[in-house]
């Protein structure tokens, strides 16, 4: 079972850095933070099948922190993105 | 556990090649959002090493913290972001070369490292029960080097009226400059009322399990830390005045009570910082729940930045 | 029975790994930011809780159970949330290359 | 290669390549990215030292781990520091860079003891 | 063998904790209070640092703390040994001082009672008052850490305190310079805790053994320190922080804070490791110091401005302090011994914290009196503000190690070392450098002597005692070379740590 988890968290991560990689090389901005935001998602499956695969409870904590971060970032994206100072000089 | 060793490999490729590009990135706002990634990356890497306490405050603060006040830089900076005009090319290579110098003498250092592996392991495991702890992160954090722990929340304070010194003399006492949402929005509103109170709960469960299981005041005062900054940012609340006395306070709230119970120790038990016997445990548990309110005080004014002089409007 | 319970996390498991793939190759192959939005919110809704889903019958009692199942709530929310808000930006600057 | 040591010359190379961004950029804010890179390949190798340290029943020492919190929060307030500064440069100046002028500037004529 | 607390131990805790507490009462209380508070705090601060030195000299061993009761390696120990005792008295007294000096700039009594510099001046001058005392009482290397940054994170704010745009551009390179060192430095711990699981000194010293791990962080945290003390060619950054901030923040930062990071490198090689420097490490770290006297010196006769021409004169003299490296290396052993070339190397670092301090802020009243700091223009200002020249050109002579000061006896012991291992290159250095000294103090006292063709016109009156306190610490300097026959012998006890009384 376990080393069926790791395989299955091991197929995430590369599934996630695959996308990442590609997404990190847009030119627009808001496909990057897709990647933090889809980082955030995949990190947490990762550590929850980890966790699961280890028996170590407290790991499901930092996906829980890796959740709250992700979304904590991205409103912090989101305003500088939408700042009137910013939005004047669009591409 | 050869799949284990694969993905850990694949891991380290990958935080390798997202590091590589906060440097090597061309604009320094696509450099910050790969360090933002960057930092999430690192709390799975402590997950693997087996350091939770050290996964939640990376992300918590490597990731989610730093990476919120770099957007808000680069986002004031791209307006005057100048021509990368790089070092030449010479200097360039001299530097990379000096670099991976001292990259591989640390690496080497690494591996030619003693094969006897020494560790304070067995010690700190051993006197734990004298702690009444559960976590010996935490034993090491408020017991063993409790001086250590006392003294970085000084560092805290020093470092935040360093940026509040910042401010021009007439907005001294000021409300701190972060910059907020533009406009109402109501999806960020509705963000701002549901995520604080899950983040509140979160945060004092994090310092609650803090002394038997991972987490604890830093990683509970940074999630606190963010949930104020959501709400300010989202226009539910304003930034304090740096004057305001009821910030002041909750500021050296943590470390007044953890310098008092440091001295009170060399009454009641026979040093400095030392518990008295069979009172540890609640001692650190009060210590540590005054300091999550400190940290999450400090953090957040930290990356709230300087007062800014009052714009008439 | 523990058999059952094995078989149930594997499916799921596998399911729900197939819906990352789908998700990120919607993220890399869709034309444009909108219908990105609509592969990333995939992974988060379908990914993610076919994950949990399957890890549910191996959690750690009810208050491991508990808090799994209030991660994906997290993650569903502040997922939802946090898209809605880059659309709205989005729709705000117009879409950018 | 265990994993301790896997991570730690990631570590290593996480360093070297944060070293090399802090001498080369010319931008304060990307100095100070690097600056950061180089202290989390710092840290991984705190947490080589800890796992590689891994027995029975312990995963790692734990005296390292809790000096890394400590450093994780000390970076975190310099690059708040830094930032700070690095803004008020730019409000002051409309620009923010490094680039040295003559060090005589620095002891202009106004507002001084 | 185990260490134990000492019976004036407690006054270690005391030096570390005092501070702390002025620093969160200011937090609190604020407002006027904040200068009050600062000028309890630091005069005490002096108090508990005789204190210390006289258990010191009366007992003849060091004292020591074990915090939290947790002996090493668990837990920390603070130490004072001769070389602490000597360098904590001798900051103390200069902070104590610095803080008279400063009541008249950062003055709280009148309104607005918290001003933004005032708020900021005392309370980080009270941190680095408790930065200082850690560094030179730390026992572990992770403290020590903790320490340094308490220090940067003191003194950065204090180089763009009047918030000009040169000062701080100034203070972000400062910055970015000492987040570097810091973190060198704390690469190097995580290296040597690897090999030997603990960080406290004493330990270490028992334990370290020559390999490539710790080679590697010796030289790591060595680059680290000297990025920080600003050794040549690493220097880039001080005189520009050093020149531009207000007098009495100049005075402390190159006075007082580049010898916290000097201290740990003396920790670090005597304490730590005395035997792995070896013969051509050491002949490095002298050719560095070396070259830091030859451009520190050149640069700052060129300069036209006094406060640069001193903060590069700091350049000069930090130089100075490394030519106790090669000088304190036993020939035959090949390892670093406490002999008089360590004692020198101390006290011309006392010698410089008091002399630079007191010519910073006569620098400091100069420029408040005439409004600028042009050297050329200086004439007269020998009439105008006699005490405060008479101030500069005492620390001058200190600078210069003229007899009697106690740069000259610090550059005498080093001297005789020199001559008695028969290395002549370095005894030929303390002399030039000794020249170069002489010749930019005299072209500044030169100037200052002369008489203008017209009456000088003052900008501003400047406070008496404000003169007096430069002229106070310039004293000390000088003076500093006939006490120094007592101290000296206190510099040998528990020399770095490492050989504690064993019996």
């Amino acid at each position: 079972m376990d080393s069926f988890l790791f395989l299955i968290a091991s197929f995430i991560l590369t599934t996630v850095a695959g996308s990442l990689i590609v997404i990190l090389r847009r030119p627009a901005e808001v496909d990057r933070i897709m990647a933090a935001q889809l980082l955030g998602t995949g990190g947490v499956a990762i550590l929850l099948i980890l966790a699961t695969a280890t028996e170590t409870g407290p790991m499901v904590d930092v996906a829980l922190m890796l959740a709250l971060f992700a979304a904590f970032v991205s409103v912090a994206f989101v305003r500088d993105v939408s700042h009137p100072e910013n939005t004047a000089q669009r591409r | 556990m050869t799949i284990a060793t694969f993905a850990d490999a694949g891991l380290v490729l990958l935080v390798l090649t997202i590091g590589a590009s906060t440097i090597f990135a061309r604009r320094a706002f696509d450099a910050v959002i790969a360090f933002v990634v960057y930092g999430l990356l690192l709390a799975i890497v402590w997950v693997r090493l087996s350091a939770i306490d050290v996964a939640l405050t990376e992300a918590a603060i490597g990731g989610g913290m730093t990476g919120m006040l770099l957007l808000g830089a680069a986002a004031r900076l791209r307006a005057v972001e100048f021509d990368s005009f790089a070092a030449a090319l010479p200097v360039r290579l001299c530097a990379g070369f000096l670099c991976a110098l001292a990259a591989a003498g640390l690496a080497g250092a690494l591996l030619l490292s003693p094969k006897v592996v020494l560790s304070l392991a067995p010690a700190v495991m051993e006197n734990l029960p004298r702690t009444g702890l559960g976590n010996p992160v935490a034993g090491v954090l408020f017991a063993y080097r409790a001086l250590d722990t006392l003294l970085e929340k000084v560092v805290l304070l020093l470092a935040l009226l360093g940026v509040w010194s910042l401010a021009p003399n007439q907005a001294w006492n000021g409300i701190p400059g972060l910059r907020i949402y533009d406009q109402p929005n109501t999806t960020l509103t509705f963000l701002a009322q549901i995520l604080p109170p899950v983040g509140i709960v979160v945060g004092i469960y994090m310092c609650w399990v803090g002394a038997n299981e991972p987490g604890g005041a830093f990683q509970g005062g940074t999630i606190l830390a963010a949930m104020w900054l959501l709400v300010i940012i989202a226009r539910l609340a304003d930034a304090p005045s740096t004057g305001n006395t009821w910030l002041r306070i909750g500021l050296v709230f943590g470390p007044v009570v953890f310098l008092s119970v440091g001295l009170a120790g060399l009454v009641l038990a026979n040093a400095f910082l030392a518990y008295p016997p069979g009172y540890a445990k609640p001692l650190i548990v009060a210590i540590e729940v005054a300091l999550t309110i400190s940290i999450a005080a400090a953090l957040a004014m930290l990356a709230a930045g300087p007062p800014k002089p009052v714009q008439q409007q | 029975m523990a058999f059952a319970r094995d078989l149930f996390t594997v499916l799921a498991l596998v399911a729900g790994a197939l819906f990352f793939l789908a998700g990120t190759v919607g993220l890399i192959r869709f034309p444009d930011q909108l219908t990105r939005l609509h592969a990333l919110t995939k992974v988060d809704n379908l990914g993610l809780g076919l994950v949990i889903l399957g890890l549910l019958p191996q959690a750690d009692g009810w208050f491991g159970a508990f808090k799994l199942v209030s991660v994906w709530l997290l993650v569903q929310f502040s997922g939802a949330v946090v898209t809605q808000l880059i659309a709205g930006a989005l729709r705000e600057r117009g879409p950018c290359a | 290669m265990s994993d301790a040591t896997l991570f730690g010359l990631c570590g290593a190379a996480l360093a070297g390549l944060g070293l090399y961004g802090l001498v080369t950029h010319p931008e304060p804010l990307r100095k100070i990215l690097a600056f950061n890179l180089l202290g989390s390949g710092v840290f991984l190798v705190f947490g080589f030292v800890s796992r590689r340290a891994a027995t029975a029943g312990v995963p790692g020492d734990p005296v390292p781990q809790a000096m890394v919190i400590t450093a994780i929060v000390v970076a975190f307030a310099a690059t708040a520091l830094a930032i700070a500064l690095v803004l008020r440069l730019l409000e002051q100046t409309g620009r923010a860079t490094l680039s040295s002028d003559d060090p005589a500037s620095a002891t202009g004529e106004k507002g001084n003891s | 063998m185990p260490d134990a607390t000492t019976s004036g131990g407690i006054l270690l805790v005391l030096a570390i904790v005092l501070p702390v507490v002025g620093i969160l009462l200011s937090l609190i209380a604020g407002g006027r209070q904040v200068e009050r508070i600062a000028l309890v705090v630091l005069p005490s601060n002096l108090i508990v640092a005789s204190a210390i030195f006289a258990d010191l000299w009366r007992s003849g061993r060091q004292l020591a703390y074990i915090v939290g009761d947790w002996q090493p390696p668990l837990g920390i120990t603070l130490r004072a040994d001769g070389l602490s005792a000597a360098m904590i008295v001798t900051t103390a007294v200069v902070i104590c001082v610095i803080g008279v000096f400063a009541h008249a700039d950062f003055d709280c009594r009148a309104e607005p009672f918290e001003t933004r510099t005032s708020f900021v001046f005392w309370i980080m001058l009270m941190a680095i008052g408790c930065a200082m005392n850690l560094i030179f009482l730390g026992g572990d290397l992770f403290t020590l850490y903790v320490a340094l940054e308490l220090l940067t994170f003191a003194a950065v704010p204090l180089v763009c305190l009047d918030g000009r745009a040169e000062t701080i551009q100034a203070a972000l390179r400062y910055l970015l310079f000492a987040l570097l060192g810091s973190i060198l430095y704390l690469v190097g711990t995580a290296l040597l805790y690897g090999s030997y699981a603990t960080l406290d000194i004493a330990l270490l010293s028992q334990r370290v053994r020559m390999e490539t791990a710790t080679l590697v962080a010796a030289v790591l945290m060595t680059v680290g320190l000297f990025a920080k003390t600003a050794l040549f060619p690493l220097h880039l950054w001080l005189p520009p922080a050093h020149a531009g901030a207000p007098a009495a923040a100049s005075a402390v930062l190159s006075a007082v804070v580049v010898k916290g990071s000097f201290f740990l490198v003396v920790r670090l090689w005597f304490g730590v490791m005395p035997g792995m420097l070896g013969f051509a490490g050491a002949q490095l770290v002298g050719v560095l110091g070396a070259g830091a006297i030859l451009f520190g010196s050149i640069v700052a006769l060129r300069q036209n401005r006094l406060k640069l021409l001193i903060a590069y004169s700091t350049v000069a003299q930090i130089g100075y302090l490394f030519l106790m490296f090669p000088l304190a290396l036993d020939p035959v052993s090949e390892t670093l011994h406490v002999n008089g070339a360590l004692a020198g190397g101390m006290l011309l670092a006392m010698s410089h914290a008091t002399a630079k301090a007191a010519m910073f802020m006569a620098a400091g009243l100069i420029y408040a009196a005439l409004g600028h700091d042009r050297i050329a223009e200086l004439g007269g200002a020998a009439r105008a503000l006699p005490m405060t020249v008479f101030a500069f050109a005492i620390g001058g002579v200190c600078l210069i190690g003229l007899p009697p000061s106690a740069g000259f006896l610090a550059k005498w012991l080093l001297l005789e070392e020199a001559i008695a291992t028969g290395q002549w290159p370095w005894a030929m250095m303390l002399l030039v450098g000794g020249l170069f000294s002489g010749a930019y103090v005299f072209i500044v006292v030169s100037h200052a002597l002369v008489s203008p063709q017209e009456p000088l016109k003052l900008r501003a009156a400047v406070p008496k005692y404000q003169e007096a306190a430069a002229l106070t610490l310039a004293l000390v300097s000088l003076l500093l070379g006939f006490v120094a026959f007592g101290p000296i012998d206190v510099l040998q006890v528990g020399p770095g740590a490492a050989m504690e009384v064993l019996q």
